[in-house]
């Protein structure tokens, strides 16, 4: 192959200077999912550090036990006192978090509550104050549970717990693949999206266009991706069995710990008979 | 009047820094070669040129407007901005969106809302002068790395933009590729366009590149020197050959 | 969509948990099968997660100059078939619920139910059916449309069961307080106008642009299966009803009026028994044009759970038409 | 015995081919250099000799074994296969998918059921290897090009491969750290490794590679010449400088 000159004459709209066009772009939607994107993939990247090791640290498939079964009882519970006792042992548990991680905590626990009392706020006109208290103060618990797991668990304890509790082996498989994925997936499409805002110089016609090729590429993409990734991870001795890193072994007090909330549970079903 | 001038401008990444307190002024019309090791911030400062990000501290002026991120949340400004500045990035991968090659030239000019005839006419001349017309009818994400790498170059081309920034643009591409593509720059270079290109390969770019900023791994500008300068300077230039 | 925690009493809950186990049994077998043939379906599990993650977090603009966002349950099952598709919503819903609060723990069976099984198999037999007859792009479209719709009807009942199925002695709801009336027409017009026809369009889209750049990317089906799991799963569901009935009657700690002003009281919040205590009334009076609100709950309860065998029966009976149809 | 056999291999993508009637032969611990010009078939070559892919025609035999599809989807076999061959990628950022640059090379060791001990030992060798050790608590998609390069070259390194196959892994690379990853190869090959490398750049390879198979645009193989004898061509070589 010989260099032809030819070839790099350039033609003469090139020569030109180019004339900007002005027109309102309407949607600027592409701009604010850039936005989603970035945060996730900041999330991703600094999984949750877990509280400092105190005395014990429960093992992660204790942690999910006493998640489901502490969800359960505040669901069950209709007694206020009860509950009040269960959130100030929340409360408890809360002031062990970094100051850093307590304000996290506090933000999105605050915010989803609210949106939860906004959604049932109507009933307030039908039902009375009352309901709408009581489903709030629940709600806003089971919340603050829920978000004191994901403030201190991160995504391999996770899939510990997941894997201790006999959790099919795809199952664990797919959710390890399906974060890992999340992370590379979120970053192409991020990119793409860059690239894609600057190439748009002006208002997309057709912008649910744009999304279709965006998403669909997206797919095509980690199609082909999985076949090299999974050959890249085979030829790196992965054999479909999720290989877990050797965890201590659960001690008779981790399960102890979880024994509260079953003499809770016991009672909660003694007590209707 | 400068096309662009960065003051002391400082960009972190979330637990890293990406540039540190650059100083640098870049006239139109200039061919700028950006040197330095891996993750100096090369593509950093290509990503803050452009408009993708902004500086965490310090001013980046693109025509005497100072790009923050408010200013690029105004979408028109955004889009005038766009329209200046193409960006080749150093994965191409991701620059390809659409499901044909033609297509994916044809997609900028559409936008600008020329005619059909202007579009095709555009499409044919930018992947002629890519060496990229028998790919036209294929599908970008299904091309060799190399040929990938051009289609990008063809689809930021066919906008016209005055101030092409190329992130690595000979890497993957055979020898000849990367003569025909550096006699293409500084062909585009005298028709009037600015020109700012990352590269690792001193040697090539030496015959094109009239100033050489060279990075170093605190992520700041180590030297800046105009290539005329360069030339009275054999020891520097075989330092740079070793970089 | 996503229906968090508190909105469904526990019973509801574990019925549709219990209800998918036996899907999710179906779905790993099935999947096993066919990752014997293609080895890549087990990341591509993994990935269809991360990308219906992603559809579900991507913001459309939708004219109204607001934004809404698409879950893409039909357009996994038709890329990647339906039993992959609710292996990979199922793990997306779990990390949502888990790591990034969308959605409840304890609701994660329902919403997996109404996501994760209705939303794909109802999408996929629309487009199978379609392909049938030679109007894939039709079926899908309406395999879309109709199966965010169905997906949030199925939410909408689940939801408004609550108040029948667990209120207090006085008839407060104790978890999601909107009755049938609300809920069913809240969640269905906010679909049919809007998220249906988003989610259609999304669909479509993608569908159109795999279709032209690889069409073998497509799932390509595997002929005819045995129906048995069907009839498992119904038998499942039979078994759960009384189970429901024995969860869903009283509440523990009966909240009577008396105690709760007292609470109250202590707390400052108010001095008098809340409106809707002291008028438990008013509740039952917002319910008496409704049939069911007369019924003792047990009834109600059966009645219910024989509305859901009855939409599954229908369900299937979509999928065994087509399927015998692809036979010849 | 021949390591790998190609008799007469071609491969076809959905609409395009990649590789047309290949014969070839490499014997254990030759250092091959692929050249050939962009979208001739180099990348298509490894993933076929990786088992990523199998001929469409042809076949391939890896130690007197032929690779088909059926005895790739035995994964006992498949993963036999896949630790004596480690490939990396043209495009590294799929080959990344670890929350950690230590991670991410502790995967492979980890796999294989090697001690702790023995694989935090690999993973601090082979990032040094690579230049990486600064990089260790890094998350791996947030590097720069270059780093995710050397990152990749590190988790394939660690598992001790007895055949390694790079596609392009000079791009993106400083000028000594291309320096340093060809004596790498070259020791490596002292030791005993297979090494074949595709690559773009006569110039850099020509010193070290022992074999160069030159691919044309045909997808064939144009010529496959001994280093030894191409040092008697002064006019081939020069050819070769400007493939
Ligand atoms: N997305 C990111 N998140 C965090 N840090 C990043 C990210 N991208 C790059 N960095 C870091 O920022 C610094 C500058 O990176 P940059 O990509 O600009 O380097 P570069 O000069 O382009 O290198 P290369 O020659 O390897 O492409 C590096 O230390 C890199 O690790
Ligand atoms: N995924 C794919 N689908 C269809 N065709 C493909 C695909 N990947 C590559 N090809 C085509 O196969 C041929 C060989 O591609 P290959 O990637 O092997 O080239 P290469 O020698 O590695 O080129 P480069 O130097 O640009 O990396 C090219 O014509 C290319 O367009
Ligand atoms: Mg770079
Ligand atoms: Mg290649």
């Amino acid at each position: 192959m010989t260099n032809q000159p030819s070839k790099t004459d350039l033609p003469t709209w090139l020569q030109a200077p180019n004339q900007p066009t002005t027109k309102r772009n309407r949607h600027p939607f592409l701009a604010r999912n850039q936005r989603h994107l970035q945060a996730l993939l900041v999330r991703l990247a600094q999984p949750a550090p877990a509280i400092p090791a105190t005395r014990w640290q429960l093992p992660p498939h204790i942690k999910l036990l006493r998640l489901g079964l502490l969800l359960l009882l505040i669901a069950l519970i209709n007694n206020g006192l009860f509950l009040w006792g269960l959130a100030l042992l929340l409360g408890a548990q809360l002031l062990v978090l970094a100051p850093s991680q307590l304000r996290r905590f506090l933000r999105s626990w605050l915010f989803s509550s609210l949106m939860a009392v906004i959604i049932v706020l109507p009933t307030y006109w039908l039902n009375g104050p009352a309901t709408l208290l009581w489903f709030g103060f629940k709600t806003s618990l089971i919340l603050a549970n829920a978000q004191y797991y994901r403030a201190t668990t991160n995504f391999q304890d996770l899939l510990t717990g997941l894997k201790t509790l006999h959790c099919p082996d795809v199952l664990i498989m797919t959710l390890a693949i399906a974060i890992t994925y999340l992370r590379m997936l979120g970053n192409y499409l991020l990119q793409t999206m860059e690239a894609l805002s600057l190439r748009t110089v002006a208002p997309a016609k057709h912008p649910y266009r744009l999304i279709g090729a965006l998403f669909g590429n997206l797919y095509l993409k980690s199609y082909t991706y999985a076949l090299e990734l999974y050959a890249a991870m085979e030829a790196r001795g992965f054999n479909g069995h999720y290989a877990k890193p050797a965890t201590k072994p659960t001690r008779w007090r981790d399960y102890l710990s979880l024994s509260p909330y079953v003499a809770l549970m016991a009672l909660l079903i003694f007590w209707r008979n | 009047m400068p096309l662009m001038t960065l003051e002391q401008l400082s960009y972190n990444y979330p637990n890293t820094r990406g540039l540190d307190h650059l100083d640098l002024t870049i006239q139109a019309g200039e061919f700028v070669c950006l040197l330095g090791p891996n993750g100096s911030g090369k593509s950093t400062l290509l990503r803050i040129l452009s408009g993708l990000a902004t500086a965490s501290a310090g001013t980046y002026l693109f025509n005497d407007q100072v790009i923050t991120a408010d200013y690029l949340s105004d979408a028109t400004k955004r889009q005038q901005l766009h329209q200046q500045i193409g960006l080749v990035f150093q994965n191409t991968d991701v620059q390809l969106f659409n499901p044909s090659v033609a297509e994916e030239v044809a997609f900028g000019p559409r936008q600008l809302g020329l005619s059909t005839a202007e579009v095709s006419q555009r499409v044919t001349d930018c992947l002629a002068l890519t060496d990229c017309t028998e790919l036209r009818e294929r599908v970008p994400y299904q091309l060799s790395g190399g040929e990938k790498k051009r289609v990008a170059l063809a689809s930021v081309l066919a906008l016209n933009p005055s101030v092409l920034l190329l992130d690595e643009p000979l890497n993957g591409l055979t020898i000849a590729a990367q003569q025909q593509l550096l006699t293409l720059l500084s062909r585009l270079q005298t028709a009037g366009k600015t020109i700012i290109m990352a590269s690792h390969n001193f040697q090539q770019v030496q015959a094109v590149g009239q100033r050489f900023i060279i990075f170093n791994s605190a992520h700041q500008i180590d030297a800046d020197v105009a290539g005329s300068v360069l030339a009275t300077q054999p020891e520097r230039q075989a330092q740079l050959m070793t970089l | 969509m996503h229906i968090p925690d508190n909105y469904l009493s526990p019973a509801t809950c574990g019925t549709l948990a219990v209800a998918m186990a036996p899907i999710w049994t179906v779905a790993v077998l099935k999947v096993k099968v066919q990752i014997k043939q293609h080895r890549e379906t087990l990341p591509m599990l993994g990935i269809a997660a991360a990308l219906a993650f992603l559809i579900m977090m991507f913001n459309l603009p939708i004219p109204g100059g607001t934004t809404a966002h698409a879950v893409g349950g039909t357009l996994l099952a038709v890329l990647i078939g339906p039993w992959a598709a609710c292996l990979a919503l199922t793990v997306t819903l779990l990390l949502q619920a888990l790591l990034f609060g969308d959605g409840g723990i304890l609701a994660f069976g329902a919403n997996a139910f109404n996501m994760a099984f209705i939303m794909p198999f109802v999408g996929y037999a629309c487009y199978r059916l379609g392909q049938k007859l030679h109007h894939e792009k039709l079926g899908l479209a309406i395999g879309a449309y109709l199966g965010i719709n169905i997906a949030a009807l199925v939410a909408g009942i689940e939801l408004g069961l609550q108040p029948l199925l667990a209120h207090t002695a006085s008839g407060a709801p104790l978890y999601c307080p909107y009755g049938l009336n609300i809920a069913v027409p809240a969640m269905l017009a906010a679909h049919l106008l809007v998220a249906g026809w988003v989610e259609l369009v999304f669909t479509l889209l993608v569908y159109q642009f795999v279709q032209k750049v690889a069409p073998t990317n497509l799932y390509q089906t595997t002929p005819k299966t045995s129906q048995r799991p069907w009839f498992y799963l119904l038998g499942g569901l039979a078994l759960l009803t009384p189970l429901g009935l024995l969860a869903s009657n009283t509440a523990w700690g009966e909240w009577s009026p008396s105690e709760l002003k007292h609470l109250l009281v202590q707390q400052h919040v108010g001095s008098t028994v809340p409106q809707g205590m002291a008028h438990g009334f008013h509740f039952q009076a917002l319910f008496s044009d409704y049939a069911i609100a007369g019924l003792p709950v047990s009834v109600g309860y059966i009645l219910s759970a024989l509305t859901a065998i009855l939409i599954f029966l229908l369900l299937i009976r979509g999928l065994q038409h087509d399927q015998s149809t692809f036979k010849n």
